[in-house]
Protein backbone atom coordinates (compact mmCIF):
# COMPACT_ATOMS: atom_id res chain seq x y z
CA UNK A 1 0.00 0.00 0.00
CA UNK A 2 1.65 3.59 -1.42
CA UNK A 3 0.27 6.63 0.08
CA UNK A 4 2.36 9.79 -1.16
CA UNK A 5 0.81 13.11 -0.55
CA UNK A 6 1.92 16.62 -0.18
CA UNK A 7 -0.66 18.88 2.18
CA UNK A 8 -0.78 22.63 2.25
CA UNK A 9 -2.54 22.08 5.73
CA UNK A 10 -1.86 21.11 8.88
CA UNK A 11 -2.00 17.57 9.64
CA UNK A 12 -2.04 15.06 12.67
CA UNK A 13 0.37 12.38 12.03
CA UNK A 14 -1.77 9.46 14.17
CA UNK A 15 -4.62 10.00 11.72
CA UNK A 16 -2.51 8.93 8.69
CA UNK A 17 -0.45 6.19 10.21
CA UNK A 18 -3.31 4.35 12.34
CA UNK A 19 -5.08 3.47 8.56
CA UNK A 20 -1.73 3.35 7.28
CA UNK A 21 -1.27 0.13 9.65
CA UNK A 22 -4.67 -1.42 9.42
CA UNK A 23 -4.07 -1.33 5.58
CA UNK A 24 -0.81 -4.01 5.74
CA UNK A 25 -2.09 -6.90 7.48
CA UNK A 26 0.71 -9.33 7.48
CA UNK A 27 3.08 -6.77 8.66
CA UNK A 28 5.88 -7.70 11.51
CA UNK A 29 6.90 -3.62 11.65
CA UNK A 30 6.57 -0.71 11.20
CA UNK A 31 8.91 2.33 11.83
CA UNK A 32 7.37 5.82 11.42
CA UNK A 33 9.37 8.86 11.37
CA UNK A 34 7.98 12.13 12.03
CA UNK A 35 9.79 15.98 11.67
CA UNK A 36 8.07 18.68 13.18
CA UNK A 37 9.30 22.44 13.21
CA UNK A 38 11.30 23.08 16.00
CA UNK A 39 10.84 25.85 18.56
CA UNK A 40 14.22 27.78 18.06
CA UNK A 41 14.65 30.44 19.62
CA UNK A 42 13.56 33.87 17.38
CA UNK A 43 12.14 31.02 14.72
CA UNK A 44 8.10 32.01 14.50
CA UNK A 45 7.06 30.83 11.22
CA UNK A 46 8.91 28.49 8.47
CA UNK A 47 7.94 28.16 5.18
CA UNK A 48 8.06 25.50 2.63
CA UNK A 49 7.78 26.28 -1.13
CA UNK A 50 8.55 23.90 -3.68
CA UNK A 51 7.74 23.24 -7.46
CA UNK A 52 5.16 21.19 -8.16
CA UNK A 53 6.02 19.81 -11.48
CA UNK A 54 8.98 18.27 -9.91
CA UNK A 55 8.03 17.96 -6.74
CA UNK A 56 5.07 15.26 -6.44
CA UNK A 57 6.55 12.40 -9.53
CA UNK A 58 10.06 13.31 -7.17
CA UNK A 59 8.17 11.65 -4.09
CA UNK A 60 6.91 8.93 -6.19
CA UNK A 61 10.17 7.97 -7.83
CA UNK A 62 11.61 7.96 -4.37
CA UNK A 63 9.13 5.82 -2.94
CA UNK A 64 9.71 3.07 -6.20
CA UNK A 65 13.34 3.17 -4.93
CA UNK A 66 12.42 2.42 -1.40
CA UNK A 67 10.28 -0.33 -2.72
CA UNK A 68 13.67 -1.63 -5.31
CA UNK A 69 15.43 -2.00 -2.63
CA UNK A 70 14.02 -2.77 0.81
CA UNK A 71 11.11 -5.56 1.09
CA UNK A 72 8.52 -3.54 2.08
CA UNK A 73 4.07 -4.11 2.46
CA UNK A 74 3.76 -0.46 2.67
CA UNK A 75 5.17 3.28 2.18
CA UNK A 76 3.49 5.71 3.21
CA UNK A 77 5.33 9.73 2.98
CA UNK A 78 3.46 12.97 3.59
CA UNK A 79 5.28 16.46 3.50
CA UNK A 80 4.31 19.77 4.38
CA UNK A 81 4.05 22.70 2.26
CA UNK A 82 2.91 26.30 2.94
CA UNK A 83 3.16 28.05 6.15
CA UNK A 84 3.93 26.28 9.70
CA UNK A 85 4.56 27.24 13.10
CA UNK A 86 6.51 25.92 15.55
CA UNK A 87 5.46 22.03 16.89
CA UNK A 88 3.37 21.33 13.53
CA UNK A 89 4.38 18.24 11.73
CA UNK A 90 6.61 19.08 8.34
CA UNK A 91 6.90 15.40 7.21
CA UNK A 92 5.99 11.69 8.17
CA UNK A 93 7.41 8.57 6.43
CA UNK A 94 5.77 4.90 8.09
CA UNK A 95 7.34 1.82 6.63
CA UNK A 96 5.53 -1.12 7.05
CA UNK A 97 7.54 -4.64 6.62
CA UNK A 98 7.90 -8.58 7.87
CA UNK A 99 11.09 -7.67 9.28
CA UNK A 100 12.42 -4.61 10.96
CA UNK A 101 15.45 -3.85 9.31
CA UNK A 102 13.72 -3.26 6.23
CA UNK A 103 10.94 -1.10 7.96
CA UNK A 104 13.73 1.57 10.08
CA UNK A 105 16.27 1.52 6.81
CA UNK A 106 13.73 2.43 4.82
CA UNK A 107 12.42 5.25 6.62
CA UNK A 108 15.89 6.13 7.13
CA UNK A 109 16.45 5.94 3.18
CA UNK A 110 13.55 8.45 2.07
CA UNK A 111 14.07 10.83 4.93
CA UNK A 112 17.90 11.17 3.60
CA UNK A 113 16.52 11.38 0.27
CA UNK A 114 13.78 13.53 0.86
CA UNK A 115 16.38 16.12 3.21
CA UNK A 116 18.68 16.60 0.07
CA UNK A 117 17.36 15.98 -3.05
CA UNK A 118 13.99 16.72 -3.28
CA UNK A 119 12.45 19.85 -4.51
CA UNK A 120 11.15 21.74 -1.25
CA UNK A 121 13.11 25.01 -0.31
CA UNK A 122 12.88 26.55 3.50
CA UNK A 123 12.83 29.62 4.60
CA UNK A 124 12.72 31.36 7.99
CA UNK A 125 10.37 34.33 10.00
CA UNK A 126 12.51 35.81 12.37
CA UNK A 127 11.75 38.91 14.18
CA UNK A 128 14.04 40.77 11.53
CA UNK A 129 11.64 38.91 8.54
CA UNK A 130 12.76 35.95 6.35
CA UNK A 131 15.24 34.19 5.83
CA UNK A 132 16.22 31.33 3.33
CA UNK A 133 17.36 27.94 4.80
CA UNK A 134 20.81 26.75 2.97
CA UNK A 135 21.20 23.28 2.90
CA UNK A 136 23.51 21.40 5.84
CA UNK A 137 26.69 19.25 4.96
CA UNK A 138 25.19 16.89 7.11
CA UNK A 139 22.50 16.13 5.03
CA UNK A 140 24.79 15.40 2.18
CA UNK A 141 27.20 13.22 4.17
CA UNK A 142 23.73 11.18 5.54
CA UNK A 143 22.68 11.05 1.36
CA UNK A 144 26.16 9.50 0.01
CA UNK A 145 25.51 6.96 2.92
CA UNK A 146 23.31 5.20 0.01
CA UNK A 147 25.87 5.35 -2.55
CA UNK A 148 26.56 1.57 -3.01
CA UNK B 1 2.42 32.80 -26.12
CA UNK B 2 6.03 33.49 -24.68
CA UNK B 3 8.32 31.64 -22.55
CA UNK B 4 7.57 31.35 -19.16
CA UNK B 5 10.87 31.85 -16.50
CA UNK B 6 9.86 30.51 -12.57
CA UNK B 7 12.21 32.13 -9.70
CA UNK B 8 12.42 29.48 -7.39
CA UNK B 9 13.24 29.50 -3.45
CA UNK B 10 16.20 32.19 -2.53
CA UNK B 11 16.15 32.78 -6.68
CA UNK B 12 12.79 34.53 -6.18
CA UNK B 13 14.45 37.36 -3.97
CA UNK B 14 17.35 37.97 -5.78
CA UNK B 15 14.93 38.23 -8.99
CA UNK B 16 12.75 40.72 -7.30
CA UNK B 17 9.76 38.44 -9.03
CA UNK B 18 8.18 34.75 -8.91
CA UNK B 19 7.84 34.26 -12.57
CA UNK B 20 8.68 36.77 -15.91
CA UNK B 21 7.57 35.81 -19.23
CA UNK B 22 9.82 36.31 -22.11
CA UNK B 23 9.26 36.08 -26.08
CA UNK B 24 10.45 32.04 -27.44
CA UNK B 25 12.50 30.90 -28.45
CA UNK B 26 15.02 30.74 -25.82
CA UNK B 27 18.77 29.09 -25.16
CA UNK B 28 21.02 29.03 -22.36
CA UNK B 29 22.82 32.73 -23.58
CA UNK B 30 19.34 33.69 -24.05
CA UNK B 31 18.40 32.92 -20.50
CA UNK B 32 21.92 34.25 -19.01
CA UNK B 33 20.66 37.81 -20.67
CA UNK B 34 17.44 37.86 -19.34
CA UNK B 35 17.75 36.79 -15.84
CA UNK B 36 20.06 39.58 -14.51
CA UNK B 37 23.83 39.63 -13.82
CA UNK B 38 22.83 38.27 -10.38
CA UNK B 39 20.75 35.35 -11.09
CA UNK B 40 22.77 34.46 -14.26
CA UNK B 41 26.10 34.36 -11.77
CA UNK B 42 24.13 31.49 -9.75
CA UNK B 43 23.04 29.59 -12.54
CA UNK B 44 26.31 29.13 -13.83
CA UNK B 45 27.10 27.39 -10.32
CA UNK B 46 26.98 23.52 -10.64
CA UNK B 47 24.57 23.35 -7.77
CA UNK B 48 21.75 25.52 -9.46
CA UNK B 49 19.58 23.28 -11.89
CA UNK B 50 17.36 24.17 -14.64
CA UNK B 51 13.94 22.12 -15.58
CA UNK B 52 12.32 23.05 -18.83
CA UNK B 53 8.98 21.62 -19.43
CA UNK B 54 9.10 19.95 -15.96
CA UNK B 55 12.16 17.78 -16.40
CA UNK B 56 15.17 18.58 -15.14
CA UNK B 57 17.76 19.10 -17.54
CA UNK B 58 20.80 16.80 -17.38
CA UNK B 59 23.01 19.80 -19.22
CA UNK B 60 21.12 23.31 -18.49
CA UNK B 61 23.52 24.72 -21.34
CA UNK B 62 21.75 22.63 -23.65
CA UNK B 63 17.92 24.65 -23.10
CA UNK B 64 15.88 24.92 -26.03
CA UNK B 65 12.89 26.53 -24.53
CA UNK B 66 10.02 27.39 -27.17
CA UNK B 67 6.90 29.55 -26.79
CA UNK B 68 4.56 28.23 -24.26
CA UNK B 69 7.38 26.80 -22.18
CA UNK B 70 7.80 26.50 -18.47
CA UNK B 71 11.42 27.03 -17.56
CA UNK B 72 12.00 26.47 -13.27
CA UNK B 73 15.57 27.61 -12.13
CA UNK B 74 15.95 25.23 -9.20
CA UNK B 75 18.61 26.46 -6.37
CA UNK B 76 19.72 24.11 -4.02
CA UNK B 77 16.95 22.42 -1.83
CA UNK B 78 16.43 22.71 2.09
CA UNK B 79 13.46 20.00 2.38
CA UNK B 80 12.52 17.29 5.12
CA UNK C 1 11.14 11.56 29.08
CA UNK C 2 11.50 8.16 29.89
CA UNK C 3 8.92 5.95 29.59
CA UNK C 4 9.82 1.82 29.90
CA UNK C 5 7.41 -0.29 30.71
CA UNK C 6 6.40 -4.22 30.80
CA UNK C 7 2.74 -4.71 30.01
CA UNK C 8 0.59 -7.99 30.24
CA UNK C 9 -2.14 -7.09 28.48
CA UNK C 10 -2.86 -5.22 24.77
CA UNK C 11 -2.02 -2.18 23.64
CA UNK C 12 -2.57 0.78 21.24
CA UNK C 13 1.05 2.33 20.41
CA UNK C 14 -1.05 5.27 19.21
CA UNK C 15 -2.46 6.06 22.73
CA UNK C 16 1.58 5.94 23.92
CA UNK C 17 2.85 7.94 21.31
CA UNK C 18 1.23 10.66 21.49
CA UNK C 19 1.39 11.69 25.30
CA UNK C 20 5.03 10.78 24.61
CA UNK C 21 5.23 13.20 21.64
CA UNK C 22 3.48 16.22 23.58
CA UNK C 23 5.84 15.63 27.03
CA UNK C 24 8.85 16.41 24.89
CA UNK C 25 8.62 20.29 23.60
CA UNK C 26 11.40 21.50 21.32
CA UNK C 27 11.46 17.95 19.31
CA UNK C 28 12.71 18.08 15.99
CA UNK C 29 11.84 14.94 14.99
CA UNK C 30 10.22 11.33 16.58
CA UNK C 31 11.05 7.90 15.36
CA UNK C 32 9.10 5.16 16.59
CA UNK C 33 8.93 1.57 15.70
CA UNK C 34 6.06 -0.79 16.50
CA UNK C 35 6.53 -4.86 15.78
CA UNK C 36 3.49 -6.58 15.75
CA UNK C 37 2.96 -10.65 16.15
CA UNK C 38 3.12 -11.50 12.31
CA UNK C 39 0.68 -13.80 11.05
CA UNK C 40 2.53 -16.45 9.68
CA UNK C 41 0.33 -19.61 8.71
CA UNK C 42 -0.07 -22.16 11.36
CA UNK C 43 0.93 -19.72 14.22
CA UNK C 44 -2.30 -19.33 16.01
CA UNK C 45 -0.37 -17.38 19.54
CA UNK C 46 2.80 -16.43 20.12
CA UNK C 47 3.59 -16.40 24.12
CA UNK C 48 6.62 -14.11 25.66
CA UNK C 49 7.90 -15.24 29.47
CA UNK C 50 10.57 -12.93 31.58
CA UNK C 51 12.81 -13.34 34.37
CA UNK C 52 11.25 -10.23 36.17
CA UNK C 53 14.28 -9.44 37.94
CA UNK C 54 16.50 -8.90 34.94
CA UNK C 55 14.28 -7.86 32.16
CA UNK C 56 12.70 -4.08 33.39
CA UNK C 57 16.12 -3.42 34.94
CA UNK C 58 17.85 -4.58 31.76
CA UNK C 59 15.24 -2.04 29.62
CA UNK C 60 16.34 1.02 31.70
CA UNK C 61 20.16 -0.27 31.41
CA UNK C 62 19.37 -0.31 27.96
CA UNK C 63 17.61 3.42 28.16
CA UNK C 64 21.15 4.46 30.26
CA UNK C 65 23.05 3.44 26.92
CA UNK C 66 20.64 5.03 24.03
CA UNK C 67 20.60 8.45 26.23
CA UNK C 68 24.40 8.42 26.64
CA UNK C 69 25.10 7.25 23.17
CA UNK C 70 22.91 9.30 21.62
CA UNK C 71 21.13 13.01 21.64
CA UNK C 72 17.61 12.86 23.02
CA UNK C 73 15.07 14.21 24.43
CA UNK C 74 12.78 11.30 25.45
CA UNK C 75 12.77 7.58 24.86
CA UNK C 76 10.01 5.50 24.93
CA UNK C 77 9.83 1.64 25.42
CA UNK C 78 7.09 -0.73 26.02
CA UNK C 79 7.62 -4.67 25.95
CA UNK C 80 4.48 -7.24 26.22
CA UNK C 81 5.15 -10.66 28.16
CA UNK C 82 1.90 -12.62 27.92
CA UNK C 83 0.04 -14.71 25.41
CA UNK C 84 -0.63 -12.45 22.25
CA UNK C 85 -2.26 -13.25 18.85
CA UNK C 86 -0.92 -12.48 15.13
CA UNK C 87 -2.16 -8.44 14.62
CA UNK C 88 -1.49 -7.57 18.44
CA UNK C 89 1.75 -5.39 19.14
CA UNK C 90 4.99 -6.83 20.75
CA UNK C 91 6.78 -4.26 21.38
CA UNK C 92 7.01 -0.10 20.83
CA UNK C 93 10.03 1.96 20.88
CA UNK C 94 10.32 5.41 19.94
CA UNK C 95 12.69 8.19 20.32
CA UNK C 96 12.21 12.17 20.08
CA UNK C 97 15.33 14.16 19.51
CA UNK C 98 16.12 17.54 17.92
CA UNK C 99 17.62 15.73 14.74
CA UNK C 100 16.11 13.32 12.63
CA UNK C 101 19.52 10.65 13.34
CA UNK C 102 19.72 10.54 16.85
CA UNK C 103 15.90 9.42 16.74
CA UNK C 104 16.43 6.91 13.73
CA UNK C 105 19.68 5.29 15.45
CA UNK C 106 18.39 5.09 18.99
CA UNK C 107 15.30 3.19 17.63
CA UNK C 108 17.67 0.98 15.20
CA UNK C 109 20.04 0.61 18.24
CA UNK C 110 16.92 -0.44 21.06
CA UNK C 111 15.17 -2.60 18.91
CA UNK C 112 18.09 -4.67 18.26
CA UNK C 113 19.29 -4.95 21.54
CA UNK C 114 15.37 -5.95 22.88
CA UNK C 115 15.66 -8.48 20.23
CA UNK C 116 18.85 -10.26 21.48
CA UNK C 117 20.24 -8.74 24.71
CA UNK C 118 17.17 -8.89 26.56
CA UNK C 119 15.67 -11.37 28.52
CA UNK C 120 12.40 -12.55 26.58
CA UNK C 121 11.62 -16.22 25.50
CA UNK C 122 8.92 -16.71 22.49
CA UNK C 123 7.43 -19.82 22.10
CA UNK C 124 4.57 -20.02 19.03
CA UNK C 125 1.80 -22.09 19.45
CA UNK C 126 1.25 -24.07 15.91
CA UNK C 127 -2.02 -26.32 15.74
CA UNK C 128 0.60 -29.63 16.94
CA UNK C 129 1.12 -27.80 20.09
CA UNK C 130 3.82 -24.77 21.37
CA UNK C 131 7.28 -24.34 19.93
CA UNK C 132 10.04 -22.41 21.06
CA UNK C 133 11.46 -19.97 19.01
CA UNK C 134 15.69 -19.45 18.46
CA UNK C 135 17.11 -16.81 18.55
CA UNK C 136 18.01 -15.87 14.42
CA UNK C 137 21.36 -15.11 13.46
CA UNK C 138 20.69 -12.01 11.44
CA UNK C 139 19.87 -10.48 15.32
CA UNK C 140 22.98 -11.09 16.34
CA UNK C 141 24.66 -9.74 13.59
CA UNK C 142 22.62 -6.82 14.17
CA UNK C 143 23.79 -6.10 17.54
CA UNK C 144 27.55 -6.54 16.33
CA UNK C 145 26.76 -3.59 13.99
CA UNK C 146 26.81 -0.99 17.35
CA UNK C 147 30.22 -2.90 18.86
CA UNK C 148 32.12 0.00 17.93
CA UNK D 1 14.66 -21.99 53.77
CA UNK D 2 16.17 -23.51 50.71
CA UNK D 3 17.76 -22.33 47.12
CA UNK D 4 15.22 -22.52 44.26
CA UNK D 5 15.79 -22.97 41.24
CA UNK D 6 14.07 -21.66 38.21
CA UNK D 7 13.88 -23.24 34.80
CA UNK D 8 13.61 -20.09 32.26
CA UNK D 9 12.29 -20.40 28.77
CA UNK D 10 12.49 -23.77 27.02
CA UNK D 11 14.94 -24.76 30.30
CA UNK D 12 11.23 -25.24 31.71
CA UNK D 13 10.14 -27.58 29.29
CA UNK D 14 13.31 -29.66 29.44
CA UNK D 15 13.45 -29.56 33.24
CA UNK D 16 9.43 -30.64 33.57
CA UNK D 17 8.55 -28.01 35.67
CA UNK D 18 9.39 -24.51 36.18
CA UNK D 19 11.12 -24.66 39.32
CA UNK D 20 12.61 -27.03 41.91
CA UNK D 21 13.39 -26.17 45.85
CA UNK D 22 17.02 -27.38 46.54
CA UNK D 23 18.72 -27.74 50.13
CA UNK D 24 21.36 -24.95 49.99
CA UNK D 25 24.52 -23.93 49.79
CA UNK D 26 24.54 -24.94 46.21
CA UNK D 27 27.36 -24.47 44.07
CA UNK D 28 28.47 -25.35 40.45
CA UNK D 29 28.72 -28.95 40.85
CA UNK D 30 25.76 -29.43 43.45
CA UNK D 31 23.38 -27.00 40.47
CA UNK D 32 24.74 -29.65 37.49
CA UNK D 33 24.27 -32.58 39.85
CA UNK D 34 20.35 -31.65 40.73
CA UNK D 35 19.25 -30.30 37.08
CA UNK D 36 19.13 -33.63 35.73
CA UNK D 37 21.38 -34.62 32.59
CA UNK D 38 19.77 -32.81 30.09
CA UNK D 39 19.61 -29.47 31.80
CA UNK D 40 23.59 -30.11 33.02
CA UNK D 41 24.01 -30.59 29.40
CA UNK D 42 22.98 -27.00 28.19
CA UNK D 43 24.28 -25.03 31.40
CA UNK D 44 27.61 -26.11 29.94
CA UNK D 45 27.15 -24.47 27.16
CA UNK D 46 28.33 -20.97 26.95
CA UNK D 47 25.53 -19.32 25.52
CA UNK D 48 23.43 -20.31 29.06
CA UNK D 49 23.41 -17.74 31.77
CA UNK D 50 23.04 -18.69 35.32
CA UNK D 51 21.75 -15.64 37.83
CA UNK D 52 22.06 -15.64 41.24
CA UNK D 53 19.78 -13.00 43.58
CA UNK D 54 18.50 -11.53 40.42
CA UNK D 55 22.44 -10.76 38.47
CA UNK D 56 23.57 -12.40 35.51
CA UNK D 57 27.22 -14.36 36.80
CA UNK D 58 29.60 -13.60 35.03
CA UNK D 59 31.43 -17.08 35.80
CA UNK D 60 28.77 -19.21 36.38
CA UNK D 61 31.05 -21.84 37.52
CA UNK D 62 31.95 -19.80 40.62
CA UNK D 63 27.77 -20.10 41.55
CA UNK D 64 27.60 -19.92 45.24
CA UNK D 65 23.81 -19.28 46.40
CA UNK D 66 22.72 -19.85 50.22
CA UNK D 67 19.37 -20.71 51.53
CA UNK D 68 16.41 -18.18 50.18
CA UNK D 69 18.68 -17.44 47.38
CA UNK D 70 16.82 -17.44 43.78
CA UNK D 71 19.10 -19.09 40.91
CA UNK D 72 17.45 -18.65 37.56
CA UNK D 73 18.89 -20.50 34.59
CA UNK D 74 18.94 -18.62 31.20
CA UNK D 75 18.96 -19.83 27.73
CA UNK D 76 19.24 -17.56 24.83
CA UNK D 77 16.81 -14.84 24.49
CA UNK D 78 14.58 -14.79 21.49
CA UNK D 79 12.89 -11.39 22.12
CA UNK D 80 11.43 -8.58 20.55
Amino acid sequence: MRDIRLLGHAFNPGMLIEPFVQSNPGLGGVCTFVGEVRSDPGVEALELTHYEPLTLPGMHELADRAFGRFDLLGLLMVHRIGQLHPGEPIVCVSAAAKHRRDAIDAVDFCMDHLKSAAWFWKREKHPDGWHWIEPRTEDHADLARWNN
Amino acid sequence: MAVTILFLGPLRDMAGEAAREVPGPLDWDGLLAVVGEEVAGQLQEARVNVACRGKVLADKTALDAQDGDEIALLPPVSGG
